[in-house]
């Protein structure tokens, strides 16, 4: 099996869906001849044509806002924001216009289109590059919100997100594309190639969206995460030696509360970990929901960790992220208390 | 230009107020016929001056002159005077619908009947309009059944949209009318993403973009323009300039361009003005502009200019900011007596037909609003469950939504 | 002391704060010779003159932009959305301009503005007039989030937020411009006048940002409220006879936790309440820190009822809309557990 | 116009990719000193060819010819190359910088320094820029200290925005240079917000909003138009044409215009087109547009064609993209050469002073890092402090904030 980084497992995706079905088509802005700041669509308009990749102005209301007249018409529309940094002249037509085509229509229009966008921070990238916008996506009903954590994920899941019906955003950590990073930023950089899930098959396959996945299992606490946090959380476990039992959600709406409470009714404690800004991030419905269908289960609060409320800074970066020191210090407070 | 060493702030004002004598005086009207007529396939820059006159083709007696003139036959304009009559009985009639509480909330089309209706006839099946929330014209020239339309309305349990939408953001795909939206100029980029769609699948279908004089100030408008001037997409982008953005007059979104279809000019695309009272100059400037796209030949700026003679919506009273007056001042007159002085003047229709003609379409729509009715209304009959409430939201129901549903005890 | 809707105090609000201080700006859609499609800024452009309250474009991103570079400037504008459901458009102005700018200019340039807009539904308007957005603001740090309950508390927030050097959100529930909106749509409607809440001073005061109210002081459960649902949360707890504490947030950020801690620790049962879609909702936040704060004085999960997880609709507005009778059965439900 | 009966779409391409020999002649370039001089109050309506043309002032020679010369004392030219050559210096040294992993990321000026360094001789103390990254000359011609500029690009401990922002996203209220966005084209329309608040208030102050061709697409360059347009804002409306947006050419943002000032045609501001690569020419057309603003004459688009001549950012590699012999083919030439040029043939200037005056600059530059550095680099020495990651998310902390800052041990 070929061994991928997220970035090249992104590529296959939208190359294994274009070579399948002709009404997929990927624009966006520096996508087509270039390929992508983050090189993630390299060749497909060399591969596919000009008409079905291809370099959009700098508008991203317009970006989507074509898309969804496009979806409209019966194409499969995969388009890519730059940075979710960018995404908010767009977010009138994610959250009023697509998210809502298939329910004020009654199904005689839909959309069925993926807006891909990198995530998160750990890259210098300062406020304008580094943000985690993904709970202004999971209050909006209507949309389904991905955040996958390897490259095996990202294709199967970037697969699914494009043959699915209805509009998704496909959330991208960026700190990711090259290697499982989990957080010990002084370290040298982890490349894919010797993690197993950058074992990744050539062709089509999906991972299903709706899904989480448990990564690790343990009995001491539950973690419930998603992207690059994932492999925050995991270092965490390790260097603490807490047994945490590690669910990577990887669809954040629709969730798998399932999976979830299982986890939690088994170890009994829970953290909510994300590397967003805390006061109304996911976080919060995630602990809303655990404490709700867990509640007797419980032994101590659910804890969140996330990013500061702050905007998040250039030089500060390693003092925002909620790298595995402070994770760490979480989970020992919770199992002291 | 003043020069004070001082700057002061120019806020655009109406030159009338309440109270005031109505003055159009500014509204300079070329004679019908005057507008030279280009080639379908000539350069946007060989007629940048069509954006900076009107279009329009019958003149005071009522007769069909210029370069404009003859794109329908006979039989056609006396469809199209029935189609602007009909609009007009059925805005009459679900205007009192609401006022009786059958609706919470309506809107008219009063004196601008001519432009959607003129311009549906320009479409062809496939073809898709992306209408707001003043152009239902396009439903009634093109065959939707009204009673369909009276369901939307009413909330009932007929309402195609099951009662999730506000009265009259309707849909219609089967008639090329997409969903309507509530949030003004977002539809206006997304009919060039159909249009583009229908190119990069190398269709044969064109599409349409909708917006009102106020809302060409929305940041989607300019989306639109970008994206159809750099990809050539097959869309008319139609602007309808009723000369108010509810209590707002035209020059606060107009600024100072002469007209909006200047706007255009930036992007190289052809911008044409229309008098869009006059039904065949709309449905002339209209096929001009459909069959430039179906060539190839990419977009089209259409300014309709007209007035929007009566109130904004049912919540809207006019008489608190503009004179009550202003309406008969308005110099391009009444879309539907025009048409019928023309047609009565070449003698294809006259007092006694034009009388037979609005009492049988009055009839039709009452039995439409009949049928309706029997499907309930608003706040009394037959009414969408609530157990539709929750359907749609996905193409499958997700988890989360099935336990609301249930919750819910529906 | 008079008596005054909520409309007609928040036009006092806007009209005592443009009287004392020149450098208060108010325009927006309709706003100026009409005074708005509310009537909240009737009679200011007569009043204040047309450079002081003026009509704008169809643009909300170009409102909230010229109002950041007038703040910019030292002025103080107090801008109307038309309906919260047109922000959206200028969602990328609010978030990632107004509420960064003291902090990425290290307070060289500062945004002292007010974005005000109707919220909420109960007025037949439609998944396009209906919307309760605050959770968009409540995750964006460096902005403020307001929301009255009554004529008082709308003049004195209104001009603590003119008055507060940060960028405020002020959200309006338009059912409760008329009257003090109980959920019981079937009965009459209830005017402020005899509301003692509409007794609102004519000249200054303010409400200071920041500080919930306790409406209606009870021992079994606190429900944690804001907006129009203080008043169906106490029409609930008056019907169902069960005796609630009630907490009318005000601000919703920054958050007054200290009286909803308080209150908690008193009853030991929590509901949070709110019209705006369930899920990521604010409710999630504010249930999250109850059940980390209050964890041990739980006696049962913190319920959340709010408003379902779909476009607000037309026609089934009252099955959507979180009344009285839901609320009252959440409450018995919770008594019981 | 192709008469297939099949639609197809139409992506601009640019003439030539990696590998292609370069071609400019598509670019038409006036003579120096054709394009006339209009009055600094003349009507917007009698200029409209300005935008379609280049107005230049140094011919090939290096003589200064025609209407648009002589707006510049000899000492101000001298000045003018000096800034232009502190910029040029001031980019190499980062640029170096960054590569020796002293900051995160950088982006330079290379074929564009007249533009910003011009420009800014046009304001007045008091006016205010609002920048994107690429104008950092407002500051160097401005006089702001190159240090601070630096300890801003190392996040260090005397950085004036305390680590927060970006290298290059200055802020400097005290030289009228408004905090610069991430995001493009944001700060268009605050500009005129800020022109209309001197207005408003009856002050003297004009603003300046910046954009580049990309960016124009951006929805927010419509509302600046729009809100300039109608209420006639004091402020410059500057398109940076640079050719490109990192991979993407101008004509994606450009498409069926000609040029990126005709934009401003369908709003009825006065839009000029100017050699961006001739800083007595941008000069010039900068300070009719300026004295234009502060005699309550309104908004003017001023199109400034350049061409980018390095990478986008430290991020980018053109050389994947276009022909690496692009920039040396660009026709307006260099903008430092053709002013140094000028200058000699004048007799005020000289290959020895010009070597002297970069040996200067040089040390200068020098100077100024070695002084930053002693406050530290992005991974070395100094830095700001976590707490100044809490400290202005709002005027006084809230008690989350502070809870955060405690927990975060800081
Ligand atoms: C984004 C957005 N902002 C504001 C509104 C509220 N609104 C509804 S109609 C209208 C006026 C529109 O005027 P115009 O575009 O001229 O169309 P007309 O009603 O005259 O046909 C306004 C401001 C809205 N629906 N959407
Ligand atoms: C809203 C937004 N979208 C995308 C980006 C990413 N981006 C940064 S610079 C750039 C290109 C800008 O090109 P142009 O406007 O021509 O300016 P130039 O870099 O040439 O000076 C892009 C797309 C961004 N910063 N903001
Ligand atoms: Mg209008
Ligand atoms: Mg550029």
């Amino acid at each position: 099996m070929p061994r991928m980084t997220m970035i090249e497992a992104i590529r296959s995706a939208m190359d294994v869906s274009m070579e399948r079905d002709d009404r997929v088509v990927v624009f966006g802005e520096d996508v087509g001849y270039f390929g992508g700041v983050f090189r993630c669509t390299q060749g497909l308009q060399q591969k596919y044509g000009r008409t079905r990749c291809f370099d959009a102005p700098i508008s991203e209301s317009g970006i989507v806002g074509a898309a969804i007249g496009m979806a409209a018409y019966g194409l499969k529309p995969c388009v890519e924001i730059q940075f979710a940094d960018y995404m908010y002249p767009a977010y009138d037509q994610l959250t009023q216009e697509a998210a809502r085509m298939r329910y004020r229509s009654n199904h005689q229009f839909t959309c069925p289109m993926v807006v891909r966008m990198p995530t998160g921070g750990g890259i210098f990238g300062g406020q304008t590059h580094s943000q985690s916008p993904e709970a202004l996506f999971t209050h909006v009903c209507g949309l389904k919100v991905v955040v996958p954590s390897t490259p095996y994920d990202a294709k199967g899941l970037l697969i699914a997100s494009i043959e699915d019906p209805d509009p998704v955003i496909f959330l991208e950590p960026k700190r990711l594309y090259n290697g499982p990073f989990d957080g010990h930023h002084d370290r040298p950089v982890t490349p894919w190639a010797g993690h197993p899930a950058a074992d990744v098959p050539e062709g089509h396959f999906v991972v299903p969206l709706g899904e989480a996945a448990t990564v690790r299992e343990g009995s001491a606490v539950t973690i419930v995460t998603y992207g690059t946090m994932v492999h925050v959380a995991a270092a965490a476990a390790e260097e603490t030696g807490i047994d945490a039992e590690i669910i990577d959600l990887r669809t954040l709406l629709p969730l798998d509360l399932e999976a979830i409470t299982r986890s939690v009714r088994k170890t009994g404690r829970c953290m909510v970990l994300h590397e967003a800004t805390l006061t109304s991030g996911f976080g919060g419905e995630l602990a809303a929901l655990v404490q709700e269908h867990c509640f007797y289960n419980l032994e101590g609060p659910v804890v969140r960790v996330a990013g500061w409320d702050t905007p998040y800074p250039h030089a500060q970066e390693w003092d925002y992220f909620p790298g595995p020191a402070r994770v760490g210090q979480a989970l020992k407070d919770m199992m002291e208390a | 230009m003043p020069m004070n060493d001082r700057l002061s702030l120019h806020v655009p004002e109406p030159e009338v107020r309440p109270g005031d004598k109505p003055d159009f005086s500014r509204v300079e009207i070329p004679e019908a016929g005057s507008v030279r007529r280009p080639p379908e396939d000539a350069e946007a820059e060989s007629m940048r001056d069509l954006a900076y006159s009107i279009i329009r083709v019958m003149n005071r007696d009522g007769e069909a002159v210029g370069p404009w003139a003859g794109s329908l036959s006979d039989d056609e304009i006396i469809e199209g005077l029935r189609h602007m009559m009909t609009l007009r009985a059925f805005d009459q009639r679900m205007l009192m619908a609401q006022r009786q509480g059958k609706t919470s909330f309506y809107m008219q089309h009063l004196g601008e009947e001519a432009i959607s209706c003129a311009f549906q006839k320009a479409l062809k099946p496939g073809d898709m309009n992306f209408p707001t929330y003043r152009q239902a014209g396009l439903l009634i020239a093109g065959g939707y059944p009204m009673v369909d339309m009276m369901n939307q309305i009413y909330s009932n349990d007929a309402d195609p949209l099951k009662g999730r939408q506000l009265p009259v953001l309707y849909s219609a795909r089967s008639h090329g009318f997409f969903s309507v939206s509530g949030n003004l100029g977002t539809q206006y980029i997304q009919a060039v993403g159909w249009a583009m769609a229908s190119a990069i699948r190398q269709g044969t279908e064109i599409s349409a973009a909708w917006i009102g004089d106020g809302s060409t100030a929305a940041s989607d408008f300019h989306a639109a323009l970008v994206f159809a001037s750099t990809y050539r997409a097959p869309v008319i982008l139609n602007i309808v300039n009723n000369q108010w953005a509810i209590s707002t007059f035209q020059g606060i979104a107009r600024g100072g361009s002469g007209t909006f279809a200047a706007r255009g000019l930036g992007f190289g695309i052809p911008a044409l003005r229309v008098d869009g009272n006059d039904y065949l100059a709309v449905h002339a400037v209209s096929q001009w502009a459909a069959n430039r796209a179906r060539r190839n030949g990419g977009p089209t700026l259409i300014e309709h200019v007209t007035y929007r003679a009566g109130a904004h919506s049912t919540s809207d009273d006019p008489s608190a900011y503009r004179p009550k007056e202003e309406s008969n001042a308005w110099p391009l007159g009444d879309p539907v007596l025009r048409l019928k002085n023309h047609l009565t003047l070449r003698g294809l229709w006259s007092e006694e037909r034009h009388r037979q003609a609005e009492a049988e379409i009055r009839a039709e729509v009452i039995a439409a609003q009949k049928e309706a009715e029997r499907h309930g209304t608003l706040h009394a009959g037959g009414k969408p469950s609530a157990r539709d409430m929750f359907e749609d939201v996905y193409a499958e129901m997700p988890a989360h939504l099935k336990r609301q549903r249930q919750q819910a005890g529906v």
